[in-house]
Order: structure tokens, then C-alpha cells, then sequence
């Protein structure tokens, strides 16, 4: 947007991203922690919708082939996150609902099954 | 191009008023009598039993995974037609083909899901009963009416 | 501007994904129509559709390196045959599987589309440079991965290790995703050759993003291949899926990382200067703390999984050799220890399978106990697998431990290869070990453990065969692997 | 860093990273999960007017679609199934690991901000094409350059298909 630097997207994004691995370290519900994982993979998204609007390496496409392909790879990237992160959504609470059903309680602190 | 979506901008700011206009008024307004009977949560008149917060069943859960798979295979075809309309015979060609390619995947998984009645409203049906030595699904399934 | 024209396709390079694909999705149609008692069927397809791929990528290694898909798919030596060693390791999960699936009462046909799929996965990231390839072929690798090891539904163990696989798998590849997206950044293009450019020509603002691209990416693809201190999941999830998963994970799983951070390196190979010797210290932890930790175990599952994350440290090591010294070593060193990891690795779990009985399994040290008198051929495999893992000659890990020794001697990294010394000798208490506990007589459970079927006796044949060819025919599969 | 003028541009992006900087640390500060879920769909749902001022059309719409319409009615669900809402499900015990990864990730979000602000600071203006992001566009590349990878993600979301009927059926 008009008068927005680049750098205000990507200190947002990267701002998320940082609460989303903060969330993933401190928080203990499987499915919160999925959801950080989910805040993280958004964050990813804005910084590759900012960069494919800013074009901050322009100067690097030669021709406008190279520019209208380079702002292409970044929605393409996208595009095929979101998609990716549905079938990972769909497999992953398949896997908390399994497990669910084999216990009551899903703290993931008492998953300690596997030891040495 | 971004003028085009300032019509939907407006549409959400004037529900998002509405709504909170609505709620906040009346919750401002509004006559404030607190008794036990009328903090009490209504079921049908009657004296509510147990915790709301209780597990339920949600049968169609398996559906509501299977809706986001196909949910994101619909996101590709919406490009494509648009894209479609105005193409050169050449993307055309190209892209029918590949479309056929990426649909025959999901009808193989779509398939595949009504196959082991993974859609079903009473999932009955096992996996796979006769390796695990069970009948077949559809003799299981009469008992069952039965 | 935007009126981009189809790309031109080379089908031949494709060929072989294609065939995989096309396999996995004919054994799901096999499981829909024809519900039978067996697998058989959807065995059957599995091996002829993976003979099929075989085929096309031993014939594609004898043609010329080319790129289709404006850049996502090539075809090289390198990735040939790496997809080549990922075929065969598929093919030899599918031969035991049947028999362990049976024992453990979850004899689901869906478990090996899953398996060709995943497969898959890993055969995308030999063949590309290009970044979104790369990830979506972790993903479609991970995915398949995170439901084949809760697949045993009635076991918490499982069910435990698919929420840890799942929940740091995801972890890692967001990371890996933040690392493209700064990478995309510096260089506008999601083509791993394109960053040499940005690099000298981008100016500081292209470096800094171009640094922590490859900070981020190599985190993500550490957590993918159990480098250290991204390891800890390794040994959970190996114990807790159903061995033949966790053998495929070991195998499969690994060469694919390995391959893609092999492509990773040769794209940033321009800034070697700053992760050299970061990464050959994450070489020298990884190898240490696997073998040091894999002292502790009792559970035959995890110390494979713990000596997987050595064996990981030692190629990094291989790796390293080349891009510290690129003219003087070659790719091959990688390669035939890979190839060497992959028999040995993929045999032992076929041989730990036998111990699942009746939906049971042990997989203690001593669960292993008598496997001598019920399974002598599985029993003295495994004791050739535990010397190959070891070193000792003339088997092919002594062979590929030798050749990264050399490499890394050769490449200037005499630090690493003291190291490797070092913990190839700390290695052998644990692996004899689990030798030992093959051969003692008495039993814990008598009679509860699974008879050998034919399919896992294959398997550990042609491991076995594979173990010892290997060594001893290594000049004619060195000039095989040159290309000569 | 900071720019010469306050423009409508800046004061809306303001209004609308501020929110969805808040709604993240909703999402890991409220020890209920349903209110983490509700912030998470306040987030996405601010993301995609922020995808819409990167002129990412389509993208928005589909965050919209497919995030905030799919993913998240499934984490409520898969809440709601659980009742992971009921409180003693929630005794989140301080330990090392909280206050450990609190200081991890300020640390990392401090250093690379530090360097990025030296890096791109002063990057102001958008150089893409006005209608790089309509479905149009979107659809013509999507079929073209990226075949190959479209492909791949139909036999990933089998793999979905199959792999969540596997682990989520209740009778197997």
C-alpha cells in the first residue's frame, strides 16, 4: 500500500512467526501448539505476499519475463502453503482425535510412552 | 483495482456496526433485574441438567475433514476458469488436460472415501474386515438393521 | 505480461514419479474393488509398478542431464540414483511388511499407496533445485510419514509417536518455509542456482536476508534428517511406530534430507566460508551424542534410532569433504554410504519385526533373545547387518566409513575424521549389543514371536547380499557410479 | 526506517497489524483453547485484508475460504469434541520451558530485526504490477509454469484423504 514501508510487513511477520515459536515452546495442548504451527505458516505467507509486492531484488530479474515470473513465485508459494497446510490439518487432528480416543488426556507432557 | 472491493469494505463495516450496535444498545438500555431464576440458563423451561460443558458427539467430524480437502481442490479450479475465459487455444488445450490429470487424483480419493464410508452418517462399516478375519461390511450392516 | 505459455516437458525425466504416483493410486483402486483377505494383490502392483520406475531411472542414467518444467524437475546422475536407492528401499519395506502387518493385526491395504507416496516425496527432492518443489516434496514425504506411523490404532505408543512426528514435523517446516520466503526475497526467484548472483550482486540488503534464509532453511532440513540438536524426536518416533514404518523412515527419509541438503549446500555453495564451520561442528555433535546417548538404551528400536543419528553425522562429514574441497571429492562417497546405511538399516528393522506376535511386540533387547534357534537365517543377517553397522571388513560400512575417513582427510577436515574414529569405536559396544542378545539362548516370552515369512527372508537376503556385494565388487560400482 | 509522511495507507495498516499483532499473542497468552481458536480466526481474518493491500486478491479471498471458513471451524470442532475448554484440562504449570522460550524467541526476533531494518528499511515502494494478484493472473500461471507442482498437491491431498479416513474413522 501506498506509503507502507516493506519492512513495517516483514517486522509484522516476523513478529508472528516469533509468537507462533514461542507458542509451539511454552504451551503444552497439542492442538494450541498446532495452531501456533498454523500462526507460523501465516506469518510465512505475509512475508512472501511482501516480498512478491515489494520485489526488494528487482534489480536481479533482467528481462520482463524474469520480473513477471519472479512476482509470480511468491503467490505460487503461497498458494501451495495453504494448500499443503490443509491436507497437514486434515492429518493432524486425524492423529489428536486417535489418540483421544485412546486416552482421556492429551497433555502433551504426559506423553511419555517412549523413553529410554 | 482495489476501488472494485471498497463496496465489500463498506458491506462489513456497516454489518460490524449493525451488530454492535445492536447488542451494545439494548445491553445499554435495556432494564437490569439480576434474580437466580433469570441468570439461570434456559432449556426449554425446564431446570437446566449438567455442565454445558460436556463431551458431545459430533458424527460428521470425518465429513468436515474430508469438506477442507476438497475445499482447497475447488480454490485451483476457481482460478482456472477464470484464467480459462479469455486463454489462447493453446493454454487451453494444455490446461484441460492437466485439470484432467489433478481431478482424477481426488475422484480416486473421493472414491476411496464413499468406498469405506468414511461419509456416512453411522459409520458401521470397518475398515478392513475381511483381512481381520470379520464379515463383509455389508452382512455387518444387516445385523445391524436388524 | 502475465500470459505465460505452457513449459515444455521432457516426459523422461518424470517418468519414473510418474510411474510411482500412478502406482500408489492403482493399489487404492486394487483396496476398493477387490476386498480380499490378502494383500496380495496390492502387493503385486506395488512391486511391478516399482520394477516399472527401476526400469525408467536406471535408463535415464545413461542419458544426458536435462531440466523440465522451466527448472522444478532434472535429471543428473546424482538424483538418478538416489531415486534409484529410494525404489529399491521401498521395495524392500513392501516385502516384509505384509507378514508384520498381519502380526500386529493391522493389515490395512491403504498402508501401501501411503507407503508409494511417500516414496514419492523423497524421489521430488533428489530431482529439484527449485524451492517449492523441495518443500512440497517434504511435505507429501512427511505427511505419508505422520499417518503410516499412527497407524497401529489400538496402540498408544504409536498413536504417541505420530502426535510428536507430526507436531515437530510441522514445527521444522515452517522454518524450512521461513528460510524460502527470505531466500525468495534476496533473490526474486525460488531457484536454488539463483542465489550465487544475489549474492555477489544484491549488495548487504540481499546477504543479510541470503544469511538468514540459510539459517532458517538449514533448521528445518536438520530436524528432516536428525541432526543435532534437532534430533530428539528420532529415537521416540522410531520406537513408537510400526517397525516397517520405522524402517522406511530410517531409509527413505534420511536419503531424501541428506539429498536435499546436499542441494542446499551446492546452491549456497558460495557462501561455504560461513557454514563450514558451523556445520562441521553440528557434524561433530551429531555424530557424539548418537553414539554416547545410543550407549544408554534397552530398546533395540531406539538405539537404531539413536545410531541413525550418527550414521547421519557421518555423511555430513562426507558432505562437508566436498564442498570444503569440491575438485579433489566427489559425490560418490555420499552416495555409497547411503547405499551401504540403507541395506544394513533397512535389514535390521525387517529382522527386529519378527519379534511383534498376535498384535503384540517387544522390542526390548532381550525380546530379541532365542531368535537364533526360531529364525537362524533372520538372526545371523542381523548379526551381518550389527557388523557392517560397526565397520568391520568385508562388509560395506567398513568400505563407506573408510571412504569419508579418506574424503575428509583428502578435503583438509582432520578434525572430523578423528571424531569419526573415535565414535566408530564407541559404536561397536552397542551394536554388539544387540548381536549378543540374538544368540542367547533362553527366551522370555517362549513362543511368542513371529515365524520368518518368505517375503522377510528376501528382504534380509538381498540386504545381506547387497551388504557384502557392495564391499567386495566396489571398483566395478564405483565406475558404475562415475558413469563410466 | 520511519516514513516522511502519515499516509491513509500507513494509519490502515497500523489499525490492522495492530490487531493481528494482538490476536497472536491471544492465541498463546489465553489458557483456554477456544478463545486461542477465536483470536486465531480474528488473525487470519485480518491477514487477508492485509493480503488484499499487498494486492493479493485472490489469496485474500482464499484465506478467507479456506483458513478462516474450513481450518478453523475444524480446530473448533475438533475443540468442541475434545471439550479441551473444560478448565481441568488447563493447569498450565510454570516451568523452565516458559520462561526459557520467551527469552529464545526475543532473542531471535531482536536480531533479525536489528539486521532486516538495516537491509530493506528504506524500501518503500510496491514494484509489482497493479493486477499481479487477480484470480485471472493467478489461474494463467498456476496452469502454466507451476503444472508440475499443481499435480503433486492433487496426490498430496489424496494422501490427506486417505491418511485422515485411516487415523480419524471411529470404527476401523
Amino acid at each position: 500500500m501506498q506509503g507502507v514501508p516493506l519492512f513495517a510487513y516483514i517486522a509484522l511477520a516476523l513478529f508472528m512467526f516469533t509468537v507462533g515459536t514461542v507458542g509451539v515452546i511454552i504451551r503444552r495442548n497439542p492442538i494450541v501448539i498446532f495452531m501456533c504451527v498454523e500462526l507460523m505458516l501465516n506469518a510465512v505467507n505475509l512475508t512472501f505476499l511482501a516480498f512478491a509486492r515489494y520485489m526488494p531484488a528487482m534489480a536481479l530479474q533482467h528481462n520482463a519475463a524474469q520480473r513477471a515470473q519472479s512476482q509470480m513465485a511468491g503467490q505460487m508459494m503461497v498458494i501451495f502453503v495453504m494448500a499443503v497446510a490443509a491436507a497437514e490439518v486434515a492429518v493432524g487432528l486425524g492423529i489428536i482425535m486417535a489418540i483421544y480416543r485412546l486416552r482421556e488426556n492429551i497433555d502433551i507432557d504426559e506423553l511419555n510412552l517412549l523413553k529410554g | 483495482m482495489q476501488g472494485t472491493y471498497l463496496g465489500l469494505l463498506f458491506l462489513i463495516v456497516i454489518a460490524a456496526i449493525v451488530c454492535g450496535a445492536m447488542v451494545t444498545l439494548s445491553w445499554l438500555l435495556g432494564p437490569k433485574k439480576k434474580t437466580p431464576y433469570k441468570e439461570a440458563p434456559y432449556e426449554c423451561g425446564v431446570t437446566p441438567v449438567g455442565d454445558a460443558r460436556e463431551r458431545f458427539p459430533i458424527k460428521f467430524y470425518l465429513v468436515a475433514i474430508l469438506f477442507i480437502l476438497f475445499d482447497i481442490e475447488v480454490v485451483f479450479l476457481w482460478s482456472w476458469m477464470t484464467a480459462f475465459k479469455k486463454a489462447d487455444t493453446n493454454f487451453m488445450v494444455f490446461s484441460f488436460f492437466e485439470l484432467l490429470g489433478y481431478m482424477a487424483t481426488w475422484v480416486v480419493g473421493y472414491v476411496y472415501a464413499l468406498h469405506v464410508g468414511a461419509i456416512d452418517w453411522d459409520e458401521t462399516t470397518s475398515l478392513a474386515p475381511e483381512k481381520l478375519g470379520k464379515k463383509h461390511n455389508a452382512d455387518e450392516q444387516k445385523e445391524n438393521v436388524a | 505480461m502475465f500470459d505465460f505459455s505452457p513449459p515444455l516437458i521432457d516426459w523422461m525425466t518424470i517418468a519414473p514419479l510418474i510411474a510411482v504416483a500412478l502406482t500408489g493410486l492403482i493399489a487404492l483402486m486394487v483396496e476398493v474393488m477387490m476386498p480380499k483377505r490378502t494383500n496380495g494383490g496390492i502387493i503385486g502392483v506395488s512391486l511391478v509398478g516399482l520394477a516399472v520406475a527401476g526400469g525408467l531411472l536406471i535408463n535415464n542414467l545413461s542419458m544426458p542431464n536435462s531440466e523440465t518444467f522451466s527448472g522444478m524437475a532434472l535429471r543428473d546422475h546424482f538424483g538418478t540414483l538416489l531415486q534409484l536407492l529410494l525404489v529399491v528401499t521401498c521395495g524392500l519395506s513392501i516385502l516384509f511388511s505384509e507378514g508384520y502387518l498381519r502380526e500386529k493385526r493391522i493389515p490395512f491395504g491403504e498402508f501401501y499407496p501411503l507407503l508409494l507416496w511417500s516414496t514419492m516425496g523423497a524421489m521430488i527432492m533428489c530431482m529439484t533445485r527449485n524451492l517449492l518443489m523441495l518443500f512440497l516434496g517434504v511435505e507429501v514425504l512427511s505427511i505419508s510419514l505422520y499417518v503410516l506411523a499412527g497407524m497401529s490404532r489400538s496402540e498408544e505408543r504409536s498413536e504417541e509417536s505420530a502426535m510428536k512426528y507430526f507436531l515437530l514435523g510441522a514445527f521444522a517446516s515452517a522454518f524450512l518455509l521461513f528460510g524460502i520466503s527470505f531466500v525468495y526475497g534476496a533473490t526474486g526467484t525460488l531457484q536454488l542456482a539463483s542465489i550465487s548472483e544475489a549474492w555477489t550482486s544484491g549488495g548487504i540488503s540481499s546477504q543479510a536476508l541470503l544469511l538468514f534464509g540459510f539459517g532458517l532453511i538449514m533448521v528445518g532440513l536438520s530436524f528432516k534428517s536428525g541432526f543435532v540438536p534437532f534430533h530428539q524426536w528420532t529415537p521416540d518416533v522410531y520406537q513408537g511406530a510400526p517397525t516397517n514404518v520405522t524402517a522406511f523412515m530410517a531409509v527413505g527419509s534420511k536419503v531424501a534430507a541428506i539429498a536435499a541438503v546436499w542441494r542446499v549446500f551446492e546452491g549456497f555453495q558460495i557462501m561455504s566460508d560461513y557454514w563450514i564451520p558451523i556445520m562441521s561442528w553440528v557434524a561433530i555433535l551429531t555424530m557424539s551424542v548418537g553414539n554416547l546417548i545410543a550407549l544408554l538404551q534397552k530398546d533395540v528400536k531406539r538405539i537404531l534410532g539413536y545410531s541413525s543419528i550418527a550414521h547421519a553425522g557421518y555423511i555430513l562429514v562426507a558432505i562437508l569433504a566436498h564442498y570444503k574441497n569440491p575438485q579433489a571429492v566427489g559425490f560418490n562417497t555420499v552416495f555409497y554410504y547411503l547405499l551401504s546405511y540403507a541395506l544394513m538399516t533397512l535389514g535390521s528393522f525387517a529382522v527386529i519385526s519378527l519379534t511383534a506376535h498376535s498384535g503384540r511386540e517387544g522390542t526390548m533387547l532381550s525380546d530379541l533373545n532365542g531368535m537364533w534357534k526360531r529364525a537362524p537365517f533372520a538372526a545371523a543377517s542381523l548379526i551381518v547387518f550389527m557388523a557392517s553397522l560397526v565397520g568391520i571388513p568385508p562388509t560395506s560400512g567398513f568400505v563407506g566409513k573408510f571412504l569419508i575417513f579418506s574424503d575428509a582427510l583428502q578435503a583438509g577436515l582432520t578434525p572430523l575424521a578423528m571424531v569419526l574414529a573415535v565414535n566408530s569405536i564407541i559404536s561397536v559396544y552397542y551394536y554388539v549389543g544387540i548381536a549378543h542378545a540374538t544368540v542367547v539362548a533362553e527366551e522370555k516370552r517362549p513362543g511368542k514371536s513371529g515365524r520368518p515369512t518368505f517375503g522377510l527372508n528376501s528382504t534380509c537376503l538381498l540386504c545381506t547380499v547387497g551388504v557384502f556385494g557392495a564391499a567386495i565388487f566396489y571398483s566395478p560400482l564405483m565406475n558404475f557410479l562415475q558413469g563410466r | 526506517m520511519l516514513p516522511e509522511q502519515i499516509t491513509p495507507g500507513l494509519l490502515v495498516f497500523a489499525a490492522m497489524g495492530g490487531i493481528a499483532a494482538l490476536a497472536a499473542l491471544g492465541v498463546i497468552l489465553f489458557p483456554n483453547a477456544v478463545r486461542s481458536a477465536l483470536c486465531l480466526v480474528l488473525n487470519f481474518f485480518v491477514l487477508a485484508g492485509l493480503y488484499f493491500t499487498l494486492g493479493a486478491e485472490l489469496l485474500g479471498i482464499t484465506q478467507i475460504v479456506v483458513y478462516t471458513g474450513a481450518i478453523m471451524v475444524l480446530f473448533l470442532f475438533v475443540i468442541m469434541l475434545l471439550n479441551l475448554a473444560a478448565p481441568q484440562q488447563l493447569n498450565e504449570k510454570g516451568d523452565i520451558k516458559k520462561p526459557l522460550g520467551v527469552v529464545m524467541g526475543l532473542g531471535m526476533l531482536a536480531l533479525i530485526l536489528a539486521q532486516l531494518q538495516v537491509a530493506i528499511g528504506k524500501d518503500f515502494g510496491p514494484r509489482s504490477e497493479a493486477n499481479f494478484g487477480t484470480p485471472e493472473v493467478v489461474g494463467r500461471t498456476l496452469f502454466t509454469l507451476y503444472a508440475f507442482p499443481l499435480e503433486i498437491v492433487g496426490i498430496l491431498l489424496v494422501v490427506g484423504i486417505v491418511g485422515s479416513i485411516l487415523l480419524a474413522k471411529r470404527k476401523i
